[in-house]
């Protein structure tokens, strides 16, 4: 494992951190291998691989065919006999054509062997709309996963994010669906050069505030802190909290901070109807119904697949405007 | 070769609309007016053209990511495909679609599509339904070399010529899935061998050539029509650009002296010496012929960038049908 | 279309209500025909479909391989030239096998292409636990499908709505998920002979009561009936709400219920976490925030996969007795 | 014939285990004693025996939903099995699996399987971990006839065929998917006919002789241990009993005379008449071995029925693993 001084300052873009983190990683562990369509001589579509081959070979960084099915089954197949496989699903969207293996197989195959499987198995890919790719190209689907007992889902909100999320996923010794954010692969900010690891199932207060929760995912954060600010200036003083970890999921930074600020939020760019904000919402109005000045809100998509024409999927990607008017909406301006 | 005039002319036709349709398509991208990805066709021209002149509005085909070829081979209308390039109302769908989902369903084009490999279970569906019928209509099912390994092309090669569907499986091997090339993705040279584990013919032939692909493509559909059920159809090209976008050259994946071997086999430059050949027409009349299209293309994007956006109600229009129940 | 006298007591077993709901479609349009695995020679695996083979041929009732993606796209490709397809996936678990034709194909292509595709294709599937065949053969994923523009849901609770359900899903021109019951399957109840219509979209009220709402889907409709007549003893008067489809979410009938109860517990076989209840709380408690004495509670299944053995199986799928537990802690009892 | 005595004693021994141990979970299904789905392997011993006599406990398999027959030959241990079936605490998957995922991690056994086509995806991924570590050891995935037709089998067959992975694709072809006759589910004869579509050679053999399926499986499974890649073994076998539960005959989608056909065949008959006449051993050693196991099965039925079902703590234990992260 390499350790290097870490320069206080140093920025990473999300898809350096990514890059970073996978290079750290096999580093460090042998038995650690990335599998996927044109992650090796390509070094990925998005980049997030872009160097590995070079310096860890054809062995240990593999390019598969388009047959996700068969691409999952690797990685299932390999977990189960003591490797530490790396899966890359371009885009969330094509998890449909994967779905069985991720679901009934991955998920389940400890449980169904009495607890006899160990599985660490992390499996990436890219979610979000917002590039004018259309229906096929920009869902965020990672409440199905969250319903699934046996996986674990963590969605990275910025780079700092990326990196340490990947790390403990890559660790874990249990399937992790790491769904990254395709719109904020350019975003900066401060990555540790060093190895280091974000705990699964803990949340983050992202900015601390004392009369209104917002609880947003992914791209849903900067968002939120655009929206902050925005409000701030209204006299609304925010907390936002990332859970990071989907499933399982951080409800006690959740309720602890809507105890303090007694409304809520939940901003997500998944559908609205289905998405994990439903059950984060159920989860707070259950947890701390009585705390509660109004009902748990939610931002997310409407109710339709992503359209391509650029003013609609403005319109439909949530951000920082929607998230204001909801703000206010709740509370009666 | 008995081919008459009209359809080599008509050939040459579809694929000189194509390859301008694809060439300005990059253009327009290159300039920041078109969003999203475009798959180009430039170099394959001759597999859509080949197999298009076979088939009727009633007859269907289902396409792929790289649609733009397949649906102006079908007679798709330029205005409407440069206005779903451009997200307009006026596009072939509302500007919904974009270039990855580009369709019409009248034209029997039942849509570009962004999942590799999605199209094989649509053809056959298509098919069961002229079988049920009873028409003798026939769909033609495009799909990459990429996507000959997903296992949806299994299933529905296997369902095809079970139930002995008026269905061709035409697979446009252009060498590459993305950036990988073919002997880095299957262990086979000829996609076409896989047809006997099915039970169907396979066929393998040069699809930088048209006249080849027509007449290949012309048995395989009438054998569909006469209900002795599908064929494989591999057709071996090249993809001058790269991937998404037009650059084609100076790439990671491929050497430049490749892209340049297989450019000497440009369909359109090929063709184009055969008719000169075989005086089916004269240098002048080719070249008018090329004008005239360029002509239409540019007209219809002026038409797409005239075209209003769809209006902010189009978000959550379409996503049920409000007939029926 | 046959329409006979209808005998006001006549009563089926819910595989028969769908056996003679299937039969009577066909019967009236000849654009329908029903494919899946071993729905011909054989009947259908739960027999469902018998004797329909000898009545339609085999042209309209057809036999398939194992091949969940080919038989979806089969359906598909049909509805979008003119028939009108009932494609059957035996189990609802498979559904991951075909999952990306159902939610990127079927569930989007209509939008994608601007509106012109016309798909009136009807999924009709079995979910639930119950009967010892384990993890990968017992699920309820419907919340899946609801998180899904583009697809309708729905639920029976019994043969009456098992026939009248699968009518408007195959008379529907969009597509359908009919999330059948296998535990259910020999429950009888009174149908009518002629050919009924349940519409889509449009919740029932089970059981009138004043001063508790219960929303059950599937079987738990039935359970949540048991569970009354034990409340009503204890001077606690259900009113059961079974939302019959639930995509699109009648959540119309469930608030004015609620409204007048002001307390609303959610059942249904699925996972808990992520269930259709989480959505179903959330927009209960953004509806009648004001009017709610209580949290909104859920009974759903634990977070596990589905055990087989027997003790764990009947601890792991919801029952009554759960459902009186849970009515009895939001009451303070 | 060279295969010294032991070995053919070990095959016979493995085929009647299986045979005895289907026969009386079978019996106990009957009897109300074991809950849910039961698919029994009985009429294809000689594929599992054959094929799992050739393997180590490094060595792995993936099996089917079909799966126990598979389990007993590659040494799994009868009152884990019997207390699995029964949903006991003390079963391979402390009850929690059942028949359809039955399994033994330590005998390299990756699980029955209630998803039909399940397996070949996680059978590359084990002999992608075998090649990764330059072992020499061999994955065999076992999947019926119905099975060749999912997707799944397609994509990991290429997969396999490309990377040269150590791994056998061992189809057992029963003539039936469920209720559904071959011939009503592909267009083919011999599945092994797929193989050379992925470029890796494809064996029918007599899947009712076990010294032929020992012998190909052996051949397959040395070509794959030298590193030459997959091979498609076709077994062509019989399911006796109904594709549920035991009965076998008057069931609508076969005739009777077709099971007593078959039934002449049956292997464990075949295989005797050949060991008497080879004089391997007396039909009195055979019958004491018989014996043996059966006693040793109801041993484990003695077993799994005085075993406590697991505790109510165990149905939230076992979803995660605690440990890493
Ligand atoms: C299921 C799925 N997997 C991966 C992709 C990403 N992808 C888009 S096009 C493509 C390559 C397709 O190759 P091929 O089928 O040969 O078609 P070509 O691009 O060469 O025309 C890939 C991998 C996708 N869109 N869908
Ligand atoms: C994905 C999926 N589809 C359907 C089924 C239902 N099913 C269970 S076994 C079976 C037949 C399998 O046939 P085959 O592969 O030939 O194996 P056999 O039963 O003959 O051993 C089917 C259709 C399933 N379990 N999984
Ligand atoms: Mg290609
Ligand atoms: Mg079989």
């Amino acid at each position: 494992m390499t350790s290097t001084e870490s320069s206080p300052k140093r920025e990473l873009a999300y898809v350096q951190a990514i890059n970073e983190g996978l290079t750290q990683l096999m580093r460090a562990d042998p038995d650690i291998f990335l599998a996927g369509e044109d992650v090796a001589l390509y070094g990925g579509v998005f980049g997030t691989s872009r160097g590995l081959l070079a310096e860890f070979g054809s062995d240990r960084v593999v390019d598969t065919p388009i047959a996700e099915s068969g691409l999952l089954g690797l990685g299932l197949g390999a977990a189960a006999t003591g490797l530490r496989p790396i899966i890359e699903i371009m885009f969330m969207d094509f998890m449909g054509v994967c779905m069985d293996e991720i679901v009934n197989q991955v998920a389940k195959m400890k449980y169904m062997f009495g607890g006899k499987a160990v599985l660490p198995l992390t499996i990436q890919t890219m979610s979000g709309g917002g590039t004018g790719m259309a229906a096929q190209h920009s869902q965020s689907l990672e409440a199905w996963f969250c319903h699934v007992p046996g996986l674990k889902v963590v969605m990275p909100s910025g780079p700092y994010e990326a990196k340490g999320l990947l790390v403990s996923a890559v660790r874990d010794d249990n399937p992790v669906i790491v769904a990254n954010v395709k719109t904020i692969l350019a975003h900066r900010a401060h990555v540790p050069e060093e190895l280091y690891a974000i705990p699964l199932g803990k949340a983050h207060i992202v900015r601390p505030g004392s009369n209104f929760t917002i609880v947003a995912t992914g791209r849903m954060v900067s968002e939120s802190l655009t929206a902050a600010d925005q409000l701030a200036a209204e006299g609304i003083d925010v907390e936002i909290v990332d859970p990071r970890t989907l499933q399982p999921l951080d409800i006690e930074t959740i309720v602890t901070s809507v105890r303090k600020t007694h409304r809520a939020l939940i901003a997500h760019e998944a559908v609205r109807f289905g998405g994990i904000g439903a059950e984060i919402a159920a989860q707070v109005q259950e947890e701390v119904f009585d705390y509660l000045d109004a009902p748990v809100g939610r931002v997310g998509a409407p109710f339709a697949p992503v359209p391509f024409s650029p003013p609609l999927e403005k319109l439909y990607v949530p951000n920082a405007g929607r998230i204001v008017a909801e703000v206010r909406r709740m509370l009666g301006r | 070769m008995d081919t008459d005039r009209d359809t080599l002319i008509d050939l040459y036709l579809r694929m000189v609309r194509i390859r301008t349709f694809e060439e300005q398509a990059g253009k327009l991208q290159e300039a920041g007016k078109v969003p999203g990805a475009l798959h180009l066709y430039v170099g394959e021209e001759a597999v859509a053209s080949g197999v298009m002149s076979h088939l009727s509005n009633e007859d269907q085909i289902t396409s792929t990511h790289r649609g733009h070829g397949h649906l102006v081979a079908k007679g798709g209308d330029f205005k409407k495909m440069f206005a779903e390039l451009y997200g307009r109302e006026t596009g072939y769908c509302r500007g919904k679609g974009g270039s990855m989902h580009i369709s019409d369903l009248d034209l029997g084009m039942l849509g570009a599509n962004g999942i590799v490999g999605a199209g094989p279970p649509i053809a056959i569906g298509a098919a069961f339904s002229n079988k049920y019928r009873k028409t003798r209509n026939v769909t033609c099912c495009f799909f990459g070399d990429g996507a000959s390994n997903e296992g949806t092309f299994h299933e529905a090669a296997n369902m095809a010529a079970l139930y002995r569907l008026p269905v061709v499986f035409v697979c446009e091997n252009n060498g590459f899935g993305e950036f990988t090339r073919q002997e880095r993705h299957q262990a086979i040279q000829d996609i076409a061998d896989r047809a006997s584990g099915y039970g169907m013919p396979g066929v393998v032939v040069d699809g930088m050539d048209v006249m080849a692909v027509y007449e290949a493509a012309g048995e395989a559909i009438e054998r569909a029509r006469r209900g002795e059920g599908p064929t494989l159809l591999e057709c071996k090209t090249y993809r001058f650009f790269d991937h998404v976008g037009v650059r084609g050259m100076g790439v990671v994946y491929r050497d430049d002296s490749e892209v340049i071997e297989w450019r000497k086999r440009d369909p359109l430059v090929l063709f184009e010496a055969r008719l000169l050949e075989m005086n089916t027409a004269s240098a002048g009349e080719l070249q008018q012929l090329r004008e005239r299209v360029l002509f239409e293309v540019e007209e219809a994007i002026a038409f797409a960038e005239a075209s209003p956006f769809p209006a902010d109600s189009a978000l959550l229009e379409d996503v049920y049908t409000v007939t029926g129940g």
